[in-house]
């Protein structure tokens, strides 16, 4: 990777906390646990990583393959467990008809 | 130009600003399930783009280990208790920082395979820290998970040097890395720098007691975010900086949150050592000496029926009666009678920012009878009766006026202004903070002793006759 | 410009947009006075795309280069007027002591 | 690997993030000098670097070039008076988008010049959505800038076919501007789209009357970011980007906000012809049909001298007058006789958004003394004496009782609630949107008639001698 290239990304990531900072900051304590759940759920974005990883071309090396397999059904429940909790939990909060 | 290259660009733009939109929509109660919604859309977006993208060649394997991963999590997902949420978030959340380690570990492997291929000094950089930050992120967030669960021992495990321990373990993984930004073939050293953030994970958290376990998992989940980010550097790919920053930012703010409402630094929290005095000082019940009223279920029930304004406290030991749904059904009972009910909402009630929100929640009691502490702390002196079911340090008045606790300075809920404060709990335990409460003492304190479900019912079934 | 860098623009783009709305929602009408005369002080940021166009050599496109002192005198009227005027109207915010 | 280039790359970063935070600070009242301070330092930094980094030849044209800008702006700073403000800002915008016309037309005739280098599609739609957004910013802001200042007539200049014309001219841009892109050497098509542009900024602001120019201002800010943003696309330049899209949310913003005030769409503002019937039925004084009571100066400094609460409603007859300094004299004089002062700013009142804070600001007034409508509103009724100073639309209760009015529906601060309300202006002339006042025949309602400046300074002076 280039430094010109770097730079962009490090542009992308402080944008990406302000506007992560800026809009956290606004959620309401009632909203806390499903927050916490979901964006942890988010974090599971680390699953295109694995894709990445475990599809590369077989043969040559093994071992990456392998750990991007594991990486890959980690990442899953990650996802799957993290959105479908969150969602579970913001069902319930309701107004009273 | 590659259309494939270029769609896939793009869908990776649009699922960040999904992503975004999502955790914006989350910040209100009206559209936090769609904004939940959206943001997984996101991810699927982001998962077949990748899978086009990559042009994978064996699909069925990653289509294994996809359907494996989902059926897990949508398993857990559907079975966990809503009290067990903080332990669902812990698992989770390492589940996110071994990714990040393995995906990381996967990319070094396949690059130095590659003959000819040089990793550059910037590709070191992100891979050590995605391996780095995602293993303490792993093993923290089973060490979290263990003393939740009470798999662990709870209090903190301290013993001698263990804080120059963790700091020689630091120093090791800051040399090893230099050495591997230096010398980035050797796979050797990339391996002690793994096992080393292993260890520290392990070590970091051991000495931090099971009450203080939320910050730490709100801490892990801020890392996980940094580690998902990192690897983002690692791939080229601005949607997991992007999230990963997104991530961050929450996991940071809801420690912070968390450690303000405590009155406690994070600091503090890290170096441990909070929950030890608690074990000591609040381990059997009665062995304080104040002397206190007890009341039984039917003067209780009696008591509540006489009233015309009643304001309900929750704290964590409802959570762990998972008595909710009787609290509810108590609520609209006296609701029938006319008697006007609140809840009123401490911070840091029960283990998680927002636990007693989303309890009460599932129990149906609708969010606006939900009162924040600000909102209700000057209307404790117009109501008739306070109930106080299964909380103790947030309604501490030692908090207030004792300089010496170590709860002082926490903002705490004005319960003992109330007319009669009815507190439910089993015994004269202490709560999390491991301190006596003085309020069980005062002249409008009663007590009603034993588990909050089984009195409540009780309590319930006697207003139901009266 | 290549695509690729045309979209880590975008996404550059995007990402301070959000911050924008973000930050702008939250300043209260007291303000919007200053941050109207502000916010158009920073759009002389285009005194540096002014710098560029008039500091390259000089020979070959004469055209260019006159464009670019003219742009760069007229965005450092905008730049300077605009931080200057806006500091005035801001120094006159006191709390009464 | 250049380090000048990664220098100035870095200090970019830099500057970015400072305009970031200084916008961030100016949200606040106690931070927003500060935060304007940071934005001009991240500013200076940007200029500093690039003139580093280009290794400019000939630094004495560059500088005298800026010197001349810096001392014209300088200048025009200290002299503006606060009262025209709208017109400073309109000035100030033009030349913005006019810097941003310079700069893409120059990088374009560079490009064309240099032999062999052919200009790609997203070059060429980057330079030419710089130019197109730049010159309309550019003649818009002048004519909104000669209607404000009355050099051109301030109400709508409407003819047939306007808006035909409009769509036309706005067709001519979008193919010349195809064309541009697919044959991009052709300069005589650059010269067209850079006309019709300029054109285009001329007739699209004509059409709309004189007093809703602070919305067309707004809105052309938010042009000047864009056109901005565009340029940094146009030289990949990420500040230009970040700082282009924080001013062009700042306008739309800003300009939502008016439209909201004043219930109505933008579009609606954008299509013209409001100030028009504006003009019509409010022209002359006198012309409606109300019967008013008058009151002298000595009987309203009577009134006044008896109350124990006032409530002033400044509105943009006292900015004509500027009265402000005798207003905060007025205060004064009011509260050493122990009679609470307070100021209802309604958020339209006057011509800009915040244009009263500014001028009570300038006068020394304390912002802490100046009261939303939406927390004032109901403070009305409990108050004795409303003095309503060259203010008109913003306290029209036909806003809330007359549906066939071209402002009904727009929020308006309740001063008839008030027990006695003091109108001070001129005549009975209409206000902005050209509309009478019932308000003026209410019973409660006294009219002192005259300059808004000079009838409080006798009001003051009575108020001294009793
Ligand atoms: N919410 C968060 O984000 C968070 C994060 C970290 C730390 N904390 C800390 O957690 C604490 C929360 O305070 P809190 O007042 O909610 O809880 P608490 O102080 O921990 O007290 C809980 C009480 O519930 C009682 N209890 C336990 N099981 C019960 C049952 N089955 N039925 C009835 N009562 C039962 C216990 O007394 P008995 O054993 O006598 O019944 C105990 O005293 C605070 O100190 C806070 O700082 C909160
Ligand atoms: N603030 C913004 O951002 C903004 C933007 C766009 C449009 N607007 C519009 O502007 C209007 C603002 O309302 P407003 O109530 O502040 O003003 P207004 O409705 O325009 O009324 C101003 C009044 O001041 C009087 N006046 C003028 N010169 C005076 C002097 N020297 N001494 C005393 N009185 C004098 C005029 O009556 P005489 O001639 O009889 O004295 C006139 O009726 C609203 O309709 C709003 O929608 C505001």
């Amino acid at each position: 990777m280039d430094y010109e290239s770097l730079i962009v990304l490090i542009y992308v990531l402080v944008l990406a906390t302000f506007v992560g900072f800026e809009l956290i900051t606004k959620v309401p304590p009632t909203l806390h646990t499903p927050l916490m759940s979901g964006s942890n759920a988010i974090s599971g974005i680390t699953i295109v990583g694995a894709i990445v990883c475990s599809g590369a071309d077989p043969g040559s090396f093994p071992l990456s393959k392998i750990l991007g397999m594991v990486a890959l059904m980690v990442a899953s429940i990650n996802v799957v467990g993290g959105y479908l909790v969150t969602d579970r939990m913001l069902k319930m909060f309701k107004k009273k008809k | 130009m590659d259309y494939i290259n270029l769609i896939s660009k793009l869908t990776y733009l649009i699922a960040s600003v999904l992503f975004i939109i999502g955790i914006k929509m989350m910040g209100k109660t009206a559209s936090a399930r769609k904004g939940n919604f959206y943001s997984s859309v996101a991810m699927f977006l982001a998962v077949a783009v990748t899978l086009l993208d990559q042009r994978v060649l064996s699909f069925t394997e990653i289509f294994i280990a996809i359907l494996i991963g989902s059926a897990i999590g949508a398993y857990a997902a559907r079975k966990v208790e809503m009290t067990s949420m903080p332990e669902m978030v812990a698992l989770l959340n390492g589940l996110g920082g071994g990714s990040s380690v393995l995906v990381a570990l996967s990319e070094y492997i396949r690059i130095n395979s590659e003959i000819h291929q040089d990793i550059d000094s910037i590709t070191a950089v992100t891979v050590i820290l995605s391996i780095l930050i995602g293993a303490v992120t792993l093993t923290g967030s089973y060490i979290a998970f263990a003393k939740l669960k009470g798999i662990m021992k709870g209090g903190a495990i301290t013993f001698r040097f263990q804080h120059a321990l963790n700091l020689i373990l630091f120093i090791v993984v800051l040399v090893a890395s230099t050495l591997l930004v230096m010398e980035p073939q050797n796979e050797a050293l990339m391996y002690v720098v793994l096992g080393v953030a292993l260890l520290l994970g392990v070590l970091t958290v051991i000495p931090i007691g099971g009450a203080d376990m939320p910050v730490v998992i709100s801490l892990l989940n801020s890392y996980s975010g940094i580690a998902a980010g990192a690897t983002g550097f690692v791939l080229n790919n601005q949607v997991l900086i992007i999230t990963g920053a997104l991530v961050g930012a929450s996991g940071i703010i809801l420690t912070q949150i968390m450690c303000k409402a405590m009155n406690r630094s994070l600091v503090n929290v890290l170096l441990g050592g909070f929950g030890q005095t608690g074990g000591a000082s609040g381990g059997g019940s009665g062995k304080s000496d104040v002397v206190v009223k007890e009341v039984g279920v039917e003067e209780a029930a009696m008591i509540f029926d006489s009233a015309s304004s009643v304001i309900i406290v929750p704290g964590y030991g409802m959570a762990v009666a998972q008595a909710q749904h009787i609290v509810r059904e108590m609520m609209e009972l006296l609701e029938k009678k006319n008697i006007s009910v609140k809840f009123a909402i401490h911070p840091v009630a029960g283990r998680m920012p927002g636990h007693m929100n989303v309890l009460l929640a599932e129990a149906n009691v609708p969010y606006d009878k939900l009162v924040e502490m600000e909102q209700i702390n000057d209307e404790f002196s117009n109501c008739d009766v306070c109930l106080v079911i299964g909380a103790n340090d947030v309604v501490n008045p030692a908090a207030k006026s004792n300089p010496g606790s170590p709860i002082y300075g926490m903002p705490v809920l004005n319960v003992e202004k109330a007319r009669t404060v009815i507190v439910s709990k089993r015994g004269m335990a202490a709560g999390y903070a491991g301190i006596d409460n003085e309020l069980f003492g005062y002249p409008n304190c009663l007590m009603l002793f034993g588990d909050a479900k089984a009195t409540m019912t009780q309590v319930v079934s006697e207003l139901k006759g009266a």
